[in-house]
C-alpha cells in the first residue's frame, strides 16, 4: 500500500466516523454553514460535523498548521476532497474568508495579519465580505471610486461597494479601494481589510429575481480604518486582488463540480414526473435528446477536470484548458436548470408554492442566473479564453 | 404587424390606457399582495370600459369588430407591460369556447356579460403538470362532474368554469358550473409570475348546462388554436420589451471606458435574437390572420406561433438579465418579471416542445 | 373587378399559355440559361418560354419600355412574380447584368451606355461578370488594388479579380478599379465597364468544394479600356457599387424566397426514406424535431416576405427589418441542406455516385455554404442589423 | 490526453511518418485518381512496418501493448492529416470482432495476418443508408449467406470480408468470406472523403467459416463500440485541425486593417468551439481509457464520444469554412477535405441523432 493509499484508507475512515448521516445529504442553501461572530446550525449533527473539521483544521486542509490550517499537500487535499465526494459529505464551513481572503493573506499580508486573521478564519468565527464590485463598474473592476485618503496613521475611507454577500451580517469586509485617484486605473488602487463595526458603515439588501436577499449594497461614509489594514503595499492593491480572483474562478469551477455530483439528478425527475413510452423512454422526444445532450456535457466536464488534475501532475495538458472551466461549469448548470423545470411543468412555476423542495428548485433557477454573471461573466471568460487560451490579438 | 386605420387606433388608445392604469409597477403592486387577487379591478373595469374584451368579436353580435388582429394588437401591448387581466381566460378563453362549441342561445345568452366584462369566465382544461389536450381523468357522470384541473388562470376570482371532460362514451363535453357551486373547490396559488392561478377539485359537482354545440371536439381545439395564438401576440409583446429595454441598455451602460453596445459579440447576439423576433412576430401576425380568414390551417399556425414566441421569448429573457450583468438579476430591474412570465407562458397549453411535435404530426411526419 | 385583377388575370392566362409544363418544374443549376454570346438551351421549350418572356421585355420587368424592359410598376411586377411562383414557372434568363448591372445603369449610367448595354442585357445576348473582389480584399471591398491609370482617351487596368462568375465564358465586366490611389479608400474608386475580349485579360477557373468550378480569378495586364466606359463620375465607384450591392442582397434574398418554394421537400424526402413510427411520425425524433424547427422557420421567413412587401405599400414596418433576410435566408437554406444530408444517410455521402439527382443534392449541400459568405458575410449583415438597424454604436 | 512515455513516443513516430508519407496531399491524390482505391500501397506498408495495426494488442499476443490509449493517439494523428489506410476496417474493427466474437483457435490463426498487415478484413454490417447494430435483412441459410450490405469500408481492396446475419433461430452470426468468393459482388464507390466505400451484394455465398465465440451478441456491440470510440478519436484530431488552422488564419488574415482575429465576435465563437473541443476530447480520452480497463460502461462511453466529436467535428467544420472566407469554400484549401470527412464520420455506425437517443436508452430513461 502506497503512502497516498494509506492516507486515503485514514481520512475515509475518519469521515465514516465524523461525518453524521445527515450531513451526507445534499447541501442546501438554508442549512449552509457560514461562518462569524452570529453563525448558526441547522441541528446538533450539522455543528458536530463543522466542529470535527475545524479541529483538524480541515475547513481550510492546505493551510499551514502554525495557523491553525490542515497543513495537507495538494495530493492529500484532492485525497481529501474526493473522499468527501465519494462519501457526499457537507462542505463544514462557507466563508468568503476561506475560499478567497486566506489564500490571498498568506501571500501578501504581514506577520500580524496573518496571525490575527487566518486562524480566526480556519475556526469560522469572522465572516468576511467581500467589496470590490461599484454599482458603476462591473466587469471593469479597475475603474473603481471609493476612495481611501491618508490620514495620519489612518485611511479615511468613502463610497459604495455592491454585491457584498450578507455584509449585512458580515463582521469584516476586505475592500480594493483608490488611494491614487491620479495614477492610471490599475496603479491607484489598494487592498484594506474594513472591521464593519467601524462607524459610518451602513448596508441595504438588494431583493434578488430568486426572491432572497443575500447581496448588500454597503456604503462607506469617511470610515476610519488603521493602516496596518492595509493588505501589500500602497497602490499594489490590483496584484492582490488579481491573487484573490484566482481563487474565485478556481472556487467557482470547484463548487460546479461538487453541486454536480450530489444534485437531484435529472434523469430520476424525470422518470418519476413524465410519462413514459412502452420502450421505457421519456414521451417527450425533444426534452429527451436535450436531456441527452446536457448529460453528456456534464459527464464530459468531470472527465476534463479529472484530465486536468491528471495533466498537472504531468504537465501534459494545455494551459488553456483550465480557462475554459468556469464558462462551461455555469453554463451546463443553467442547461440543467432549464430542464428541471421544463420536467416539472406547472410545479416548477412557482417559489412559493410551500412545497419546500420545489419552492428551492425553482429559486435555484432564478439564483443560478447569477453564475454567468457573477465571478467574471461569461462574456469576459470568453474573452480571456481567446486571448489568453487561443493567443488571438486583443 | 399591419393594421388599418381603425386598428391603430385602438392599439395606440390602448396602450396609453395601460400606460397610465398599468405599468409594470401595477403588477409589482399585485404580485406583493398577501392575498393571491387575480387582477386590479380598477384596471379591468377601465378595461371593459374601452370595450377591451369586445374588441374581436363582430359588430353584429355587439362586439367592436376589429378582429383577431386588432385583439392581437392590444395582447402585444399588454405583454410590453406585464399587465394582470381577465382578457385572455376570459374574453379571449372563454368567449371562444361558448362561440364555437355552445349552441346559438348559450351563444346569445352567455356572450354578452363576457363581452362587458360584467362576468368573467374561465377554462379548466389542463390535468396533471403539463397540458395535454383531451382530458381523461376528468369524468361526467349525467349532471355531475368530478375530477381535479390544474393552472386554471384565474379561477379564484372569476365567477363561473368551463370545465372540459369525457362523457360516458368518451366524447368530449364541456360543462359549465359555477364558481361557488357545491362540490367545487378553488385552490387559488399565486406563480412567479405574479398572477393567480388555481388548482379546481370537482367532486360529482353539479353542472348548470352542457355546452350544446354540434361539433364540440372541433370547435374546442378551435378555441384552443385561438386563445394559444392571442396568448403569443402576448409573448411577442414582452419579447419586443425586452430586446429595446436591452438595446437601451447596452447604449447606456459604459464598461472599459466604451458603451458595452460597441462590443461585436453582444452586437452578434442581440442582431441575431432580433431575426429570431422578428420571424417569431411574423408568424404571429400570419396566425391572428389566419383566425380572421378562418384558416383550416389555424392549429399549424397556432404551433408555429407558440413554439417560436416561445423559445425568443425565453431566449431574449436569459440575454436580457445576462447583458444587463448584475442588475439582471435583482428584482429591482423589470427584466426578472418578464423572466419568469416567459416560464408561465411556454407551459401554458403546450410548451414548445409539445408544439414542435405538434407542428410535425400536423405536417404528416 | 379591379384593375389588379384585370392583370392578374391577363398574365396568368399568358403564362399558362407560353409556359411549357417542362419549364413549370424546379430549375436544376445545369438547365439554367445564362445570358450572352453562348447562350445554350437544354431543351427546345426552355428555349421558347425563354424568347417568350424576352420579347415581352418581361426578363426584366420593372426597366423602361424605350430600353426594352417590360415597363411593369412594382405592383405589377409583383403580381407577375407571384403568378410566376404559383405556376412553377422557372425564371427565364441568369445573368448579373440583368440582377446587378442593369438598375444601376439606369440610374447613373450615360444615355450612350444605357442604349448600348440595356437592350442587350434585356435580350440576353451579353453575359456580364461582375468584378468587385480581389484576393486580399474580401469583406473589406474598398481595399481593392487594381488599378486603372489615366492614358488620355483610355484607362490602363492592371491587377487581379476574384469570385468573377464563369468569367472564362462572359463577354463583359464590370469593375471596380482604383483612379486615385492617394485618395481615401473608398474615394478614389471608379467603375468601369470592360470588354472581357480586350487584350491581356485572362482567366483562371477555381475549383470550388461542391467539385464545381463557376468561380474565375480575372488577371488584367495593362489592358486598355476605353474611357466612355467609366459608370458615373471619376472616383465615384464606390456609389455605384453601393447601389449595385443593395440589389445583390436584395437579389440573394428573392432567390432564397423563389428556390424555397420550388424546391424538393423535405418532408416527403424524409418519410419515402426513412422509417416511421405506427403514429406516422418519424422514429427518429432528434431530426424530427430539428426539421420542425427549421420548417417553422421557413416558413417564417415567408411571412415575413409577405410583411416587408405589404409594409412597404402601407409604411407600417420597421425598416431594420429588411436586413435581416439575407442573414436568415442563406442560414435557414444551409440547415435544410444539413438536414437533407442527414435524411439521405449513406447516399448523402457522394458527389459523384452518377445518381444525378443525388449527386446533385449533395453538391449544392458543399455549393451553398458559399451563401454566407458570398454578398456580404453573415458576419457583416450582423454587423449592419446592429449597427444600422438597431441603431448600436460603431 | 495523459500518455506514458512509449504511448508518447510512439505519438511522435507515427506524427514523424504521417507528415512524410501521409500529408494531406496524399489524400487529394487518392482522390484524384480515377480507380475508386481505397489506400496508397505504400502508406500502408510503411504504418505497417512501424507497427501500426498491432499497437494496441497486448504483447503476449504479439503485438506493441500500447493499449488503446496508444492506438488512440495515433488515430488523433490520422485525424489530423486525413490519412487514408485500413487502421480503422482492419486493424481495429476486423481484428476486435475476430478476437470479441471468434474462438481461440480463430484468433490464433486470423490475427497474426492482420496485425503485421499482411491481411486486409473489413466488416461489413450495415444495411440500407442508415447505420443499425442488427442486421435485419442478411440471411444465414445452413453455410451460406444472402443479403446486401452498405458502406463497407475499404472492401473494393480487403482479402476477407466478416459479415453479420441472422441465422434460422434470428441469431446473430458473423461469417469469413474472401472477397473474391462466389456469390459475392462488391460495387466500390468513392464517397466525398475521398475515400473508398463498397456496396457488397451476398448471393448464397458460400462461408469460408463462422465465428465461433461463445457471446457473438456482446462481443460483437463491445467490438462496434470499442471501434466507434477510435473513429472518435480520429474525428478529434480533425477538429483539433480545423481549429488550428482557423486559428492560425484568424491571426494572419487582414480585413479592414486589422487582423480579422480580434474581431470579438469570431472570437468568442472560436473560444466557445474551443470549450466543446475540449469537452469533446475529454470525452475521447476517458472512452480510450475504459476499453484499457476493460469497462461496464463501454457502450454509454462510445456513444458519448462518437456525438461529442460528430457535433463538434461538423460544427468547426462550418466555422472553419465561414471564418475563411471565400477561401474557404475552394478546393484550393484543405479545409473543404475535413468538412466532407466529418460527414462521412457522422454517418458511420451511427450518426450523433443515432447516439444521443442510445445514450438516454443506456442511461434509463
Amino acid at each position: 500500500m502506497t503512502e497516498r493509499d494509506l492516507f486515503r484508507q485514514e481520512v475515509r475512515e475518519w469521515l465514516e466516523a465524523h461525518c453524521p448521516v445527515s450531513q451526507r445529504q445534499p447541501i442546501i442553501r438554508e442549512e449552509q454553514i457560514w461562518a462569524g461572530s452570529r453563525v448558526a446550525f441547522s441541528s446538533e449533527e450539522a455543528k458536530a460535523w463543522f466542529e470535527a473539521m475545524r479541529d483538524r483544521g480541515w475547513t481550510a486542509p492546505t493551510w499551514p498548521t502554525e495557523y491553525g490550517g490542515g497543513g495537507l499537500d495538494t495530493e492529500q487535499a484532492r485525497v481529501l476532497e474526493q473522499e468527501m465526494i465519494r462519501l457526499g459529505c457537507r462542505p463544514p464551513l462557507y466563508d468568503m474568508g476561506l475560499w478567497m481572503l486566506g489564500p490571498a493573506l498568506l501571500n501578501f499580508g504581514s506577520e500580524a495579519q496573518k496571525t490575527t486573521h487566518i486562524p480566526r478564519i480556519v475556526r469560522g468565527e469572522t465572516r468576511w465580505a467581500q467589496g470590490y464590485s461599484e454599482p458603476g463598474a462591473g466587469s471593469d473592476l479597475a475603474s473603481l471610486t471609493t476612495r481611501a485618503v491618508d490620514d495620519g496613521d489612518h485611511f479615511i475611507v468613502s463610497g459604495t461597494k455592491i454585491w457584498t454577500t450578507r455584509a449585512d451580517v458580515a463582521d469584516w469586509i476586505f475592500c480594493l479601494v483608490r488611494t491614487d485617484p491620479d495614477a492610471p486605473k490599475r496603479k491607484g488602487i489598494s487592498f484594506l481589510l474594513i472591521d464593519m463595526h467601524s462607524a459610518g458603515i451602513t448596508t441595504r439588501p438588494i431583493a434578488l429575481i430568486s426572491g432572497e436577499s443575500e447581496f448588500c449594497q454597503t456604503f462607506f461614509d469617511e470610515v476610519r480604518v488603521p493602516k496596518n489594514n492595509l493588505v501589500g503595499a500602497l497602490n499594489q492593491g490590483w496584484e492582490v486582488a488579481k491573487e484573490l480572483l484566482k481563487h474565485e474562478r478556481k472556487l467557482m469551477a470547484t463548487m460546479e463540480t461538487i453541486t454536480e455530483k450530489i444534485d437531484v439528478g435529472l434523469v430520476e425527475l424525470a422518470k418519476s414526473r413524465l410519462p413514459m413510452t412502452d420502450a421505457g423512454h421519456l414521451a417527450n422526444t425533444d426534452l429527451r435528446t436535450r436531456m441527452a445532450e446536457h448529460l453528456m456535457q456534464a459527464d464530459a466536464l468531470n472527465d476534463l477536470n479529472e484530465l486536468i488534475y491528471g495533466g498537472m501532475k504531468t504537465g501534459q495538458f494545455d494551459p488553456a484548458i483550465p480557462l475554459t472551466l468556469k464558462y462551461i461549469g455555469t453554463r451546463e448548470q443553467q442547461r440543467k436548470d432549464e430542464l428541471m423545470l421544463e420536467i416539472l411543468g406547472v410545479d416548477g412555476l412557482s417559489m412559493t408554492s410551500g412545497k419546500p423542495d420545489l419552492d428551492r428548485m425553482v429559486r435555484n433557477w432564478a439564483y443560478n442566473k447569477a453564475h454567468t454573471i457573477a465571478g467574471g461573466t461569461s462574456e469576459i471568460q470568453l474573452n480571456i479564453i481567446a486571448r489568453r487560451g487561443l493567443g488571438l490579438p486583443e | 404587424m399591419i393594421l388599418n386605420e381603425e386598428q391603430r387606433l385602438l392599439r395606440s388608445t390602448v396602450a396609453d390606457f395601460l400606460n397610465r392604469e398599468a405599468p409594470i409597477e401595477a403588477l409589482r403592486f399585485l404580485r406583493d399582495k398577501e392575498q393571491a387577487l387575480a387582477w386590479e379591478p380598477a384596471l379591468w373595469q377601465g378595461l371593459c370600459e374601452l370595450g377591451a374584451p369586445a374588441v374581436a368579436q363582430p359588430e353584429q353580435a355587439g362586439g367592436l369588430g376589429f378582429g383577431a388582429m386588432g385583439m392581437g394588437a392590444l395582447m402585444i401591448e399588454a405583454g410590453r407591460r406585464l399587465s394582470a387581466s381577465p382578457l385572455v381566460s376570459s374574453a379571449i378563453f372563454a368567449q371562444a369556447v361558448i362561440r364555437l362549441c355552445g349552441n346559438a342561445t348559450q351563444g346569445d345568452r352567455l356572450s354578452p356579460g363576457l363581452m362587458s366584462g360584467e362576468n368573467v369566465a374561465t377554462v379548466a382544461c389542463q390535468e396533471g403538470t403539463h397540458f395535454q389536450p383531451q382530458p381523461t381523468q376528468c369524468r361526467r357522470d349525467a349532471d355531475q362532474l368530478s375530477g381535479r384541473k390544474t393552472m386554471v388562470l384565474d379561477a379564484g376570482s372569476a365567477d363561473y368554469l368551463l370545465v372540459t371532460a369525457r362523457d360516458q362514451n368518451g366524447a368530449l363535453c364541456i360543462g359549465r358550473l359555477a364558481c361557488d357551486a357545491a362540490g367545487v373547490t378553488i385552490t387559488p396559488h399565486r406563480f412567479m409570475d405574479g398572477r393567480q392561478y388555481a388548482t379546481v377539485e370537482l367532486i360529482d359537482a353539479l353542472v348548470d348546462e352542457w355546452l350544446q354545440g354540434e361539433q364540440i371536439a372541433v370547435g374546442f381545439q378551435r378555441a384552443l388554436d385561438e386563445t394559444t395564438i392571442m396568448l403569443s401576440a402576448e409573448m411577442l409583446g414582452g419579447s419586443r420589451e425586452l430586446l429595446e429595454r436591452t438595446l437601451a441598455y447596452l447604449q447606456e451602460r459604459e464598461q472599459f471606458d466604451v458603451k458595452i453596445g460597441t462590443f461585436q459579440a453582444l452586437q452578434h447576439r442581440i442582431a441575431e435574437a432580433y431575426c429570431q423576433l422578428e420571424l417569431a412576430a411574423a408568424s404571429v401576425y400570419s396566425a391572428l390572420s389566419a383566425i380572421d380568414a378562418d384558416s383550416d390551417a389555424l392549429s399549424e399556425h397556432a404551433s408555429r406561433a407558440k413554439a417560436l414566441t416561445g423559445d425568443i421569448y425565453q431566449h431574449l429573457s436569459n440575454e436580457a438579465v445576462q447583458m444587463h450583468g448584475g442588475m439582471g438579476v435583482t428584482d429591482e430591474m423589470d427584466i426578472g418579471l418578464f423572466l419568469k412570465r416567459s416560464r408561465v407562458c411556454n407551459q401554458l397549453w403546450g410548451d414548445s416542445a409539445f408544439h414542435k411535435d405538434r407542428f410535425a404530426a400536423l405536417r404528416g411526419y
